[in-house]
Parts: C-alpha cells; sequence; structure tokens
C-alpha cells in the first residue's frame, strides 16, 4: 500500500510546476494550463484525503473544483480571444497598455 | 435509497435561500427579457435588475423578521440551512444589505455609461445580479465547498463585467490580468482548503474549527496546519488586494468600465472581507497566535504602499485604486486588534462600520468621475475633473465631501469607519500601530486634497459640459445622503454593526449543527 | 477488489505526471503543452482509481481531459501561434520565478516530511461499489445548495463566453 | 471488476483468448460493414456495388486491405511529424478500447469455470465509454492540426468542434436510461431490460418511455461517427477531405477503420442500452442457451448498421450552421426535456 503522504509530496510538487509556469512562462494560454495544473494539483490532495478519512466529501469537493475550472476555461479563453483580436499577441508583456 | 423530498429541501432552506433564488431568477429573467427588447430600450433591463434587487432585498428582510422572532423566542439567533452549509446569521444578514445596495447604485451608474460607451447589454445587469448570489454564499456560507463556489460565481462574472467593454484594449486587458490572478489565487486558496479538509476530515467550518481546536492544543507548532493557514490567507488576501498580492488591483480598477470599478471596490472587496471574517473568525480562531503576527505584517506594508503609491498616481481610477489598497490596510488593523487568543469586538465592529461607510463614500466618487465620460472624452485623468467647480458645482462639492470622507474627517462617514478601527487599537495596546495608522491617515488627506485642488483652482482643459443621466444623480444623491446621515447621526448604523456581530460565535454555531 | 501492484503503478503514474507537468511548462509550442497537460490529466486520473475514486476518475476524463482540453487546443488552433514560437519562451524574470517557486516547492516537502505522523502510511479502502450513487446522494443533500450555485456558474461561464467572444452582440 | 469465482490466472487467460476474439471479430466486422455498405448504397443508386473480387465481391475489403498495406506511406514535409504519426493511432485505439466494455451476452459455463462474455465489467463502464468518445476527439483535432494544411486545420476544428457538441446531447440521452436502471454497469442496463409485459412486449428501456432519448442518441451517435448526414469534417466538395486530407496509406486506413468501428461500437451501446442487449427467447439445448443470446444481439446491431448505410444512401448533408444549431437549439433541449420528464416520472412513482 503506499502512503498518504506520498500522495501529497506529488500534488505538492505538481502545485510548485503549476506556480513555476505560471510565474516564467510568456504565453497567456501556457499561463492558463499552469493554473489548471495547480488546481489538478489541490483535486489529488482532496482525493488523497478524502480515501485517507474514508470520506466522500473531498471527492465532492473536487467535482465542483472541475466545475469551476470548467467555468474559468470557458470565461478566460474567451478572453484570450478578445485580447488576440484587439492586439494580435499573446505574450503578457506585450499586453502593455496598463503599467505594472 | 428514495427520500422524502422535503429532507433535501427543508423550508427552513427555503426561506434562507430566497434572497438568492430571487436574485436568480430575475437575472435569469433579465437574459430572457433582453432578447424581447428592441435597442433603445435596452435600459428596461436595468429597472428589470433593480426590481430584482428590491425583492432580494425583501426576502433578507424576511430572514431578518425571522431572526427576530426566533429571538424572541430564546433561541440562538442563526440559521442554518442545507445540512449545515448555510448559515444566515446576523453577520451575513448585514453584508447581504451591503452588497445588495453597492450593487443598485452601481447599476444605476452603469445605465448611461453603457450607452455612451454602446454596450448596452441585458448581460451586464444579469452578471451584476449572479455576482451579488457569489457574494451572499460567500458572506452566508458554512462550509468550504459552498464558500468557494460562492467565490468563484463572484470572480468569474466579475471577470466577465471588467471586460465588458470589448473594443476597448484598456478594459479586456484588465479582464485579462484579473482573470489570470484571480484564478491563480483561487488555486492557493483551494489547495489550503485541501489541507485543511486533510487535517479535519470534514467540509463544515464548525467542524474543521473544532478539529484544529483539538489539534492545536496537542501540538502547537504543526507545520501542515501553518502551511494550510498560509496558503489559504494568501488566496484571501489576494482576493482583498492587500500587499503583496495588489498588483492586479490597479490595472483591473483602471481598464474597468468606470461603474464596475465603483462596484469592485465596494461590493466585491466586501465580499472578499466576508469571506475572510468567515474564515478567520469561524475557522482559524484556534491558530491565531500564528497568523496575528503576518497580519500585522501585511497591514503594514499594504498601508505603505497603499498611500506612497496614490501620492504620484495621474489617473483617478488608479489614485483611488490605490486609495482603497490603503483602506485595505486600515481594516486589516482591526483585524490585528485584539489579543493573541481573540480577536476584538470593537476591531471587528470597525471592520463592518468601514465596510459600510465605504460603500457609500468610495461608490459616490466613482459616480463623480462616471459622470466625466462623455463622448470622446474617457474622463478619468486628473486633467479631466479639473476646473469641474466652474461647470458643475454641486458635483465638485458632492466629490469634495466623498474626498473628505475617505480621508476620514469628522464628522463624515468615513470618520468613524477609521475612529473605531484607532479605537480597537490603542483598547488592545497596540500603541505603534495606531500612531502609524493616524500618520497614514494625514498621509491620505494630501492626495486625496490633490484632486480636490484640481477641481477648485485649476481652469478646465474642455469646455465639454458634465452630463448627469437620471440614474447618476439618484445614485449620487443616495451615496452623499449615506455619507452625510451616517457621519452625523452614526448611533443607528453603529448598533446595526454591533448587532451584525452579536451572533454567538463559531463554537456555538458549530454546536447547533449537531 | 484490490488493486494488482499499487507501489508499481503509483510510481509508474506518478513519474508519467511529473514528466508530463514538467514539459507542459517547457515546451515553447503550446500545443505540445497542451497534449503533456492532458497526460498528466490522465495519469492523475489513474492516480484516483488507485484511490478508491471511480466517479472522479470518471470526470476528470470527460470534464478536464475530454472537454477543457479541447477547448484549449480549440483556442490556440484558432490564434496564429507562428508568430507566438517566434517569441522568447520565458519572461525577463524567469529565474526569479523559478527560485521562489522552488523555494515553494522546498516548504512543502519539508512541512510533509516534517508532518508525515500526522498522516498515518495505511489507510484502508472505502468500498468503491457505490461511489457513484455516494457521491450522487451527498450532492443531493449536503451539497444542494453549492451544487446549484454551480449551474448559476456554468450560466455566467456561458454568458461570459458569448459576451467576451462575440464579435457583435445583437 | 467481479472476477468471479475464477483464479487470477485463468481469469488473465481467459481475458486475453476474449480480448483475441473480440478483435479479430471487431475488425472482420469493420471489414465486412465497408463491404456491406458499398454493396447496399449500390443497390440504393440503383448499382450493383462490387462484384469482381469474389462471389459477390466477398473478397473485396481484403483486397482493399492490401492495397492499403502496399501503398506508399508519404508524410509530407512539412507536417508536426510526431504528432502526425501520434493522430490515427489515437484515433484508432480510442475505437478499439471503447468495445472492450461492451457485453455480447450473458455469462456462459465453460468447463465449470463461469466467463462473463465481456472483456471487462465495471460499474462506471458507461461514463468510460464517454470519457473514450471524448478522448477521441483529439484523433481528429490533432490530425487537422499537425497537417499544417488548411483543409485539414478547417477539417479537424470542425470535427472536434462538432464532437464536443453532439457529445453534450448524447450524454444527456443516456441519462434518462441510467435513471430507469440505476446503474453504469452495462451488464446491469441488459439485466434491468429482461422480461416482457404480458408477455410479448419486451422491457426494452425503448418501450419503457425512453423512444426520445433513443432518437436523440442516434442522430448524436451519427454526427459523433462523422457520419452522413453530419459529416461535415471530410465534405469532400468543400474540404477535400477534411482531416484526413495529408493522410495516406496505412495511416489513412486507420481513420478509416476507426471510423467504422466506431460506428460498430455505436451499434453495440444503441442495442444495449434502448433495445434490450442480449435478451430475446432462448430455447433447444445448452449450446444454443449459450449462443442464442449472442444471435440476437449481432442482430440488433446488424440492425443498426444497416441503418446507417440506408440514411447515407439517402440524405444530403447539413451545412454547418444547420449542424450546429441543430445540436444546441433542438437536440440538447429535448434531452433536456426528456431527462426532466423520466425523472419527474420516476420521482412519481416511486
Amino acid at each position: 500500500m503506499v502512503p498518504i503522504s506520498y500522495y501529497l509530496v506529488l500534488s505538492a510538487i505538481l502545485f510548485a510546476c503549476g506556480v513555476l509556469g505560471f510565474l516564467i512562462k510568456r504565453n497567456v494560454i501556457t499561463i492558463f494550463m499552469s493554473i489548471e495544473l495547480m488546481l489538478n494539483a489541490v483535486n489529488l490532495s482532496f482525493v488523497a484525503f478524502a480515501s485517507y478519512w474514508q470520506a466522500l466529501s473531498g471527492q465532492v469537493f473536487v467535482f465542483f473544483v472541475m466545475v469551476v475550472a470548467a467555468a474559468e476555461a470557458a470565461v478566460g479563453l474567451a478572453i484570450i480571444i478578445a485580447v488576440f483580436r484587439t492586439r494580435q499577441t499573446l505574450n503578457p508583456d506585450r499586453v502593455n497598455l496598463l503599467k505594472l | 435509497m428514495a427520500m422524502p423530498l422535503h429532507q433535501f429541501f427543508t423550508s427552513t432552506d427555503y426561506l434562507l435561500s430566497l434572497p438568492m433564488i430571487m436574485l436568480a431568477l430575475f437575472g435569469m429573467g433579465v437574459l430572457i427579457i433582453d432578447l424581447l427588447l428592441p435597442p433603445e430600450w435596452k435600459r428596461a433591463n436595468a429597472w428589470t435588475a433593480l426590481v430584482g434587487l428590491v425583492f432580494s432585498a425583501i426576502a433578507v428582510y424576511k430572514v431578518q423578521i425571522a431572526d427576530r422572532i426566533a429571538e424572541a423566542h430564546g433561541q440562538a439567533g442563526s440559521f442554518v440551512g442545507f445540512g449545515g452549509s448555510l448559515v444566515a446569521d446576523r453577520f451575513a444578514i448585514y453584508f447581504y444589505y451591503l452588497f445588495l445596495a453597492g450593487a443598485a447604485i452601481a447599476i444605476l451608474m452603469s445605465v448611461k455609461y453603457l450607452e455612451i460607451e454602446r454596450e448596452q447589454h441585458g448581460e451586464f445587469y444579469a452578471l451584476v445580479l449572479f455576482s451579488v448570489i457569489g457574494m451572499m454564499c460567500m458572506a452566508s456560507g458554512y462550509d468550504i465547498v459552498l464558500l468557494f463556489v460562492g467565490l468563484e460565481l463572484m470572480a468569474l462574472s466579475t471577470y466577465v463585467l471588467v471586460g465588458f467593454l470589448r473594443r476597448d484594449q484598456r478594459s479586456n486587458e484588465a479582464a485579462l490580468k484579473y482573470l489570470l490572478l484571480g484564478a491563480f489565487s483561487s488555486g492557493i486558496f483551494a489547495y489550503g482548503l485541501s489541507l485543511f479538509y486533510g487535517l479535519a476530515g470534514s467540509t463544515n467550518l464548525g467542524q474543521i474549527a473544532l478539529t484544529l481546536e483539538q489539534h492545536f492544543l496537542a501540538n502547537p507548532k504543526d507545520p501542515v496546519a501553518i502551511l494550510a493557514l498560509l496558503t489559504t490567507a494568501t488566496g484571501l488576501l489576494f482576493k482583498i488586494a492587500a500587499v503583496p498580492f495588489h498588483q492586479w488591483a490597479p490595472d483591473a480598477y483602471e481598464g474597468a468600465p468606470t461603474s464596475i470599478t465603483g462596484y469592485m471596490s465596494v461590493a466585491v472587496k466586501a465580499a472578499g472581507w466576508a469571506l475572510l471574517l468567515r474564515i478567520f473568525l469561524y475557522m482559524l480562531y484556534p491558530l491565531r497566535p500564528i497568523y496575528l503576527p503576518m497580519i500585522i505584517f501585511v497591514s503594514l506594508a499594504t498601508l505603505t504602499a497603499g498611500n506612497l503609491a496614490a501620492l504620484t498616481q495621474s489617473n483617478l481610477k488608479r489614485l483611488l485604486a490605490y486609495s482603497s489598497i490603503a483602506h485595505v490596510g486600515y481594516m486589516l488593523l482591526g483585524l490585528v486588534a485584539g489579543n493573541t487568543n481573540n480577536a476584538s469586538s470593537t476591531g471587528i465592529k470597525g471592520i463592518m462600520v468601514y465596510l459600510l461607510v465605504y460603500t457609500f463614500m468610495n461608490l459616490g466618487a466613482f459616480a463623480v468621475i462616471t459622470s466625466l465620460r462623455r463622448r470622446d472624452i474617457i474622463g478619468d485623468e486628473i486633467d479631466d475633473i479639473a476646473g469641474l467647480m466652474f461647470k458643475a458645482p454641486t458635483e465638485a462639492i458632492l466629490m469634495l465631501v466623498f474626498l473628505l470622507s475617505l480621508a476620514g474627517i469628522p464628522p463624515l462617514a468615513g470618520f468613524w469607519g477609521k475612529y473605531f478601527i484607532f479605537l480597537s487599537l490603542i483598547e488592545s495596546g497596540h500603541y505603534a500601530l495606531a500612531t502609524v495608522a493616524v500618520l497614514y491617515a494625514v498621509l491620505g488627506l494630501y492626495y486625496y486634497m490633490r484632486i480636490a485642488n484640481a477641481m477648485f483652482m485649476r481652469r478646465a482643459e474642455t469646455a465639454e459640459p458634465v452630463s448627469l443621466s437620471p440614474g447618476l444623480r439618484l445614485a449620487l444623491a443616495i451615496t452623499a445622503l449615506g455619507t452625510v446621515i451616517i457621519g452625523i447621526f452614526p448611533e443607528v448604523f453603529l448598533r446595526a454593526a454591533a448587532w451584525s456581530l452579536s451572533v454567538p460565535q463559531a463554537s456555538a454555531v458549530a454546536g447547533l449543527l449537531k | 477488489m484490490t488493486p494488482i501492484a499499487p507501489t508499481f503503478f503509483f510510481y509508474f503514474l506518478s513519474a508519467v505526471a511529473l514528466i508530463s507537468a514538467i514539459l507542459v511548462i517547457t515546451r515553447k509550442n503550446p500545443v505540445h503543452s497542451a497534449l503533456a497537460l492532458i497526460v498528466t490529466l490522465l495519469s492523475l486520473a489513474g492516480l484516483y482509481l488507485m484511490l478508491y475514486a471511480p466517479f472522479v476518475t470518471g470526470v476528470q476524463v470527460i470534464v478536464y481531459a475530454g472537454g477543457i482540453m479541447v477547448l484549449f487546443l480549440f483556442v490556440i488552433m484558432l490564434v496564429n501561434i507562428e508568430r507566438a514560437m517566434k517569441e522568447e519562451e520565458f519572461n525577463k524574470q524567469w529565474i526569479a520565478g523559478l527560485i521562489a517557486s522552488l523555494l515553494l516547492g522546498g516548504l512543502f516537502l519539508a512541512v510533509y516530511f516534517k508532518g508525515r505522523a500526522i498522516f498515518p502510511s495505511e489507510f484502508t479502502k472505502i468500498p468503491e461499489q457505490m461511489n457513484t450513487q455516494q457521491v450522487g446522494m451527498l450532492i443531493f443533500q449536503n451539497y444542494l445548495l453549492p451544487f446549484e450555485i454551480a449551474s448559476l456558474l456554468l450560466l455566467v461561464a456561458i454568458v461570459g463566453a458569448v459576451v467576451m467572444a462575440k464579435k457583435k452582440l445583437s | 471488476m467481479p472476477t468471479g469465482n475464477l483464479s487470477v490466472t485463468t481469469f488473465v487467460i481467459a481475458s486475453i483468448i476474449k480480448i483475441a476474439i473480440v478483435l479479430w471479430v471487431l475488425l472482420t466486422a469493420v471489414a465486412y460493414t465497408v463491404w456491406l455498405e458499398r454493396k447496399v448504397v449500390g443497390h440504393i443508386q440503383n448499382r450493383w456495388g462490387p462484384t469482381r473480387v469474389g462471389p459477390f465481391g466477398l473478397l473485396q475489403p481484403l483486397a482493399d486491405g492490401l492495397k492499403f498495406i502496399f501503398k506508399e506511406d508519404l508524410t509530407p514535409p512539412y507536417v508536426h511529424k510526431f504528432l502526425y504519426i501520434l493522430a490515427p493511432m489515437l484515433a484508432l485505439s480510442m475505437s478499439l478500447i471503447a468495445i472492450c466494455l461492451i457485453p455480447f451476452g450473458n455469462s456462459v459455463n465453460i468447463a465449470g469455470m463461469n466467463i462473463p462474455l465481456q472483456i471487462t465489467d465495471t460499474n462506471i463502464a458507461l461514463l468510460i465509454i464517454l470519457g473514450i468518445t471524448s478522448i477521441a476527439v483529439y484523433g481528429v483535432a490533432l490530425a487537422g492540426w499537425s497537417s499544417n494544411s488548411k483543409y485539414s486545420l478547417l477539417g479537424g476544428l470542425r470535427a472536434s468542434a462538432q464532437m464536443i457538441s453532439y457529445e453534450v446531447a448524447l450524454g444527456l440521452s443516456l441519462v434518462g436510461v441510467l435513471i430507469l436502471c440505476g446503474t453504469f454497469s452495462l451488464h446491469g442496463i441488459v439485466e434491468a431490460q429482461t422480461g416482457t409485459w404480458f408477455g410479448f412486449i419486451p422491457k426494452w428501456n425503448i418501450f419503457k418511455g425512453q423512444f426520445i432519448a433513443f432518437f436523440i442518441y442516434i442522430m448524436a451517435a451519427y454526427a459523433e461517427t462523422n457520419r452522413i448526414p453530419f459529416d461535415l469534417p471530410e465534405a469532400e466538395t468543400e474540404l477535400v477531405a477534411g482531416y484526413h486530407t495529408e493522410y495516406s496509406s496505412m495511416k489513412f486506413a486507420m481513420f478509416f477503420m476507426a471510423e467504422y468501428s466506431n460506428m460498430v461500437t455505436v451499434a453495440c451501446l444503441a442495442s444495449i442500452l434502448f433495445l434490450g442487449g442480449w435478451t430475446g427467447p432462448v430455447f433447444g439445448p445448452p449450446i444454443l442457451h449459450a449462443l442464442l443470446p449472442i444471435f440476437w444481439f449481432a442482430l440488433r446491431v446488424l440492425f443498426f448498421i444497416f441503418v446507417y448505410i440506408w440514411v447515407r444512401g439517402t440524405l444530403p448533408r447539413f451545412r454547418y450552421d444547420q449542424l450546429m444549431s441543430f445540436a444546441w437549439k433542438f437536440l440538447l433541449p429535448l434531452a433536456i426535456a426528456n431527462v426532466m420528464i423520466t425523472a419527474l416520472v420516476v420521482a412519481l412513482r416511486s
């Protein structure tokens, strides 16, 4: 049997990968994918905990996280299309009318 | 397996969710009616949405009455619905009213503005209503699932509202930045929640708090609990735009339609606060010794960065964005007040009052900025407000009132917010913090007065008159009255704030659930 | 039924998940990133199965791998990626970002190694025969309100996507 | 996964044998579906179809297969090579995986062992099949993108848009069945349809009020498999050949086989979900007891495949906007209404 903490370690590494991608990538779509990676790390730890507690509520939370991810992706990609239409680039460094 | 319906959805559940049901019905109604309306009648959507808000307020009032009756019968003053995932206590009811008021004023401000931008669509009003539902879940959720879903409902609606001027590069750029950082912070927040779930094995706030209490007595420096606290708090601080997680706010505020900027700075921010207070006071109170130093650091950083950055801004919306960051710093001080084991009730009351007065004065300021938007003039630079006194004296004077209130000058409403925060700091012995906060309040006066200076001392750049639609007039009247009346006759409102906190605290609610 | 060779499958699936997760953030071509992400998602689905969560597995494959990622691919194909390919891959602060996330990952790992005592290594299985039914019952009892709110969330997503992506509204 | 009373070794051996048999049957069926299609369409159009190779052209599929193998395998220089090769494999393997969840009959007793006539049965079989269908989109989408040609890209985009749109209606049409049967297991769904009313009306789901769902399922399934009248992704008059424009030889054959084996899978599912699977009169000696259910099942599948071909010979192609509005404005509301009505009826009855 694999201990529960192994799953948590995996989830932590995936989460860190997601954060890394979010911080360093230049392409908006890939940045978005990094966020999905983070959410998946969250899901993995929820499922692991659900199985540890023998409670299904963690799995229910995962279900809702997936709904949220789907909704976020739909709106986010639509916004990306809108930005692309007015500006023809996907590099957030070039999206710079507003100073940061 | 098959169970009767009334076990899934009781009459209490119905009563407690009625405010949300009303908003959902009217939101969908707006979407459908929008299809039937000819283009020149599109503004009717705003009235539909306002009626929806009124109906929702009536439903909230019903909940309040039920609460009063329950109190008369000697029952603890909070309702629990949906198997413990929703608690419509007084805390929630107070925030319900706040959200509804913020949304109503924002809608009044939007009608004319959207027409000028040629983006008058029913979707806008529907999204405002839906975002209020999300906020309500954030204020009354007693289960991390509901809190998370509510947060996302609000956030998602707001992303779209920020980018609603699709042909405007700044608007959709702001939406993109807001969405990326919002989704990122939601991810971090959810990770923290997953760790709390792992520690407690339940998604219910009360259960988690109880487990944390026991767990924390056993091992006070448990690394997993601390990591969970750090990640959850990071997500929450992102949502209320506290330094160092504030970078999205100025961009999103500047690019968004002005009325939505106002809405974001009051209602969305209040919802973020509702969530933060709900989690910190009801779920994480056992961890207070650990989070206290963190909050002190964040509040000082927020005050410093917000106030200093506001000094140099030339764009009105950006300036107010930084000033709203600074206000978050003051409110965080209210959370700091108290000793290591208990938050001071004066401090929390200060936050509640602050959020209330901030709703009126900040929306008022944004209403004035909205009125500067005319054909061909974006009207959000300080230069655009120059000489307002000579073009529209009423508006200039109202703006002055709002600015003074924002700076915290008595007898205006903003004073009372700061007063209670400072009072709570002094009561609980945080003298150094109180001194710093007062100094920053003086600094704040300076940049607010820069705007006033431009309005009264400088000549107008263009001769173009300032337009005032009926909706905007109404919005200005409400916010001005609110600012002045709360300032002069604060008793009623202070009592309301105290009332909102008169619920038995977390442990009692947890007891109710059993 | 007990899974066959759980240790092997755990290491295999997590290795696949990790490698493809690293590919997601290192590939220059967004299509390759998307494919790597799909592989991560599928291997995570396998891990869910090992944690006795068949319903989550199914939803992960259908919604995540089959729905969300198709949307990603779609948008990548719609916008001109040739131009994006010519731009640099990482932004200027990539070293700072790398250090920050290494620190973050290190923190997480340190916490798990220190806090391992809380989570015992053995956990018993939950019966998976009725998993879907039980999750369903839970959603319609304790989580009824979040479920309804989720429907509004999806409505907002639809409306929002139409508002943002449509060239001309009405 | 019920291993029943079998030891692990026997289970594995039995499974391997079953996999071999099913694959062989499936691939033969695919080949002869092509033959059948050419024959039937030929007759519909007043032609003969293939007649030269073997009696009635029965050896034609064999000749076609040989031809595919010996054609030159071109890989255009401008494609994204890895994805270009991966795409057809993905398409074919997904359609072959789906078949392993399909039960062909009840379990049989061989040498005292109770062996289910199905490669594997899980309690989420239907979810897995839906998942596999949704993964299959990638085969098409990637083929379109990696070919680096505008016809392919348009075809790929169209195909993936069409497949995810119709998948929604497809999934919803199954919910009614699920409500009636209360299980995701395909075996369980067939079990729930055994028996008759008044001794002659079989208790199939289609007669339990799911005929609207059946109709939606058939429509959506045609679109999912990119068949006429929904074959927009490969509409030769506008897109040359759609997403497989740049493919030749065996890689093209893989897409081809994927399409036809998807047809078979869809037909199998339709029989299981709506027409009672392998239920039917069983009589005679034990060997017939074992074989008759398979026969009944094959009969239903054959019927569906015939309808496929019949429709292809009869109907013209949709226009693309018609296709999309058909999915979203007609099938989807209908499917939701069906779900609600079914749920209401079931709730009121209990």
